[in-house]
């Protein structure tokens, strides 16, 4: 086995849990609440759920929001919740961010900037994907 | 006279429509003549009081009926868009609509629009 | 015979930012409210302010864009709704993009 | 006067009516049959109303269309009464017709071709706007 | 066995409904064992008996229904959803339901995902 | 590890397909649905075509290209709903793009 077949036997056997691609701003919608909600359900049942930022969903993670100015019980303060229920992988597509003239500076920790390859890549090591 | 007819197509739990709410309360408070909101499309779930929000949500529905307590601001559903929506319109005593809101027809937009010296839409 | 643009929604997700602009006349005046205000950072709103040469008169509710947490430059004109409002009938007509 | 002035002036006085903008396609939303309700109930108390199809919302004009074939009851069929309600304006954007590989050949006659500037002229002649 | 669970978004009134009851309804006739279709954000409506469209038009909650019974398909919706648009679900006897709904909380959604080989949205 | 992606807006009024081309990979498949049919004649499209020379597995559902009067081409598969549920299982995953 090459090292390239062994990295992606890796990535293969890990397949598993729901993957939820958020594409809509914050602040216009209820979709990113929406999203939030089913992701943070699936962490209580102790089910594998992955985030995924892409297109404009990608302001959802942007540091220095604040919801209240337009009077918007602000969602986006239970993102620091991802923690308490094992919710670790989080994923923004670079290309998204670029081409919207965004920073890497996001509200909560340990967000991973992928380029539109990787990104894809993550996407597909899930079992079930939905996109809200 | 400064009139002002203004429809909203956005329903009570989208925030779209706190924009909404906020340009009208700022158009009374500037003493522009507001004659009417017409509800249209998903505006007219504005009118269903079994709606609940969350109660630390914005509640849009009691802030439209506030303006139209405050300020007599006529606020109209528009009867198909209401019947399409699990709104039922045509019962007697019905309980199931908010009452600061006036079950219309198109034909209300029609005369809203015509009298207002302004139209806007959210 | 001037139009009020009131822009809700963002260029980087929907076409209707390129819609509002392809019937634009100089003499029009936008509102970027909701997430219209992303689209101050799109292509389209660097070739509107080329094209108009600085004439133009773009406003943005300050709130909406503070909520989002964008950065807006001194060229646009920073209002709230009572602007808003003033607007519609310093206009003879508003037109809603959403 | 100049003939430019007159030319202007004969199109300021002609302000009056209502505008509908039509910008969503056919057949996934009821955008294009609400806007059509609006424009019947315009006609019907004999109220100026002048339409315009620009972006995808020029698809509901394309000839040889059948809502039937996926359920939908073709509300399109209903845009041979406009000559009924004396509803006689009729544009639609040259350009949008051009970016989606569209022929000038539609469902109903006397549809005005407009480009981008001719569009956004006929629109100014009207008093108040509404868009689906 | 290939399972299937199925998440419906839109609205009984939205053309796009019209899509995911076909593929539902080739997915049963091919002999795919559906688990539930699980109906969230405006896809709650469906549970409204109050909804009235025009005769002439597609009647997508008889559709379900239908399909519920030939096919015992479980059809859930999501309460908060449903309660954000109208729907009073917290009453006993509640006449507002349509009875081929079961009204559920998102932990359903947890169960038919991990239980079902795909789950599409719609 | 193939996904199915699901394609039912038109490319012409939304970012979707612009988005579900940054993640495709040469082994999954699209089929274009309700309004994703009008982004056959999409720019975004003849890209697509190009960049994978042919042997893209591209579906659209025939009765909503024929309701919209969207001409195909033979390059592309002519489906029907029962194709769609067939291609659910011979693909590892669904993604929908609405």
């Amino acid at each position: 086995m090459t090292s390239i077949e062994l990295a992606t036997s890796v990535v293969l056997s890990k397949e598993c849990g729901l993957a939820i691609i958020n594409s809509k701003a914050p602040f216009s919608s209820t979709y990113g609440k929406d999203a939030l909600d089913v992701a943070l359900i699936f962490g209580s049942f102790e089910q594998k759920v992955s985030l995924f930022f892409q297109g404009d969903g990608v302001y959802q993670l942007i540091a220095n929001q604040d919801g209240r100015l337009v009077s918007i019980k602000d969602y986006l303060k239970t993102f620091s919740a991802f923690e308490f229920y094992d919710i670790e992988d989080i994923y923004v597509c670079q290309q998204s961010l670029v081409n919207r003239q965004l920073d890497e500076a996001f509200h909560i920790n340990d967000v991973q900037v992928l380029t539109s390859i990787e990104f894809g890549l993550a996407l597909n090591r899930h079992q079930h994907i939905l996109r809200f | 006279m400064k009139t002002l007819a203004v429809v909203v197509t956005t329903p009570p739990y989208s925030h779209l429509t706190i924009t909404a709410l906020t340009y009208v309360e700022a158009a009374l408070v500037a003493g522009i003549n507001v004659i009417g909101v017409f509800f249209y499309q998903d505006g007219a779930m504005h009118a269903n009081k079994n709606i609940s929000i969350a109660s630390d949500e914005y509640q849009a529905i009691e802030h439209w009926q506030r303006l139209h307590q405050q300020y007599q601001l006529p606020l109209h559903i528009c009867i198909t868009a209401a019947e399409k929506r699990g709104i039922a319109c045509d019962v007697i005593d019905n309980n199931q609509i908010n009452k600061a809101f006036t079950v219309s027809g198109l034909g209300e937009l029609v005369e809203l629009t015509t009298k207002a010296s302004r139209l806007v839409q959210f | 015979m001037s139009t009020l643009h009131l822009v809700r929604q963002s260029a980087f997700a929907t076409n209707d930012f390129a819609q509002c602009l392809s019937v634009f006349d100089h003499q029009d005046s936008i509102v970027l409210m909701d997430d219209g205000c992303y689209s101050l950072k799109h292509s389209l709103m660097d070739s509107l302010l080329k094209r108009v040469d600085g004439t133009l008169n773009i406003n943005i509710i300050a709130s909406h864009a503070k909520a989002r947490a964008i950065e807006t430059m001194a060229t646009i004109n920073h209002i709230d709704m009572a602007d808003v409002v003033d607007l519609t009938f310093n206009h003879n007509k508003v037109i809603t993009w959403q």
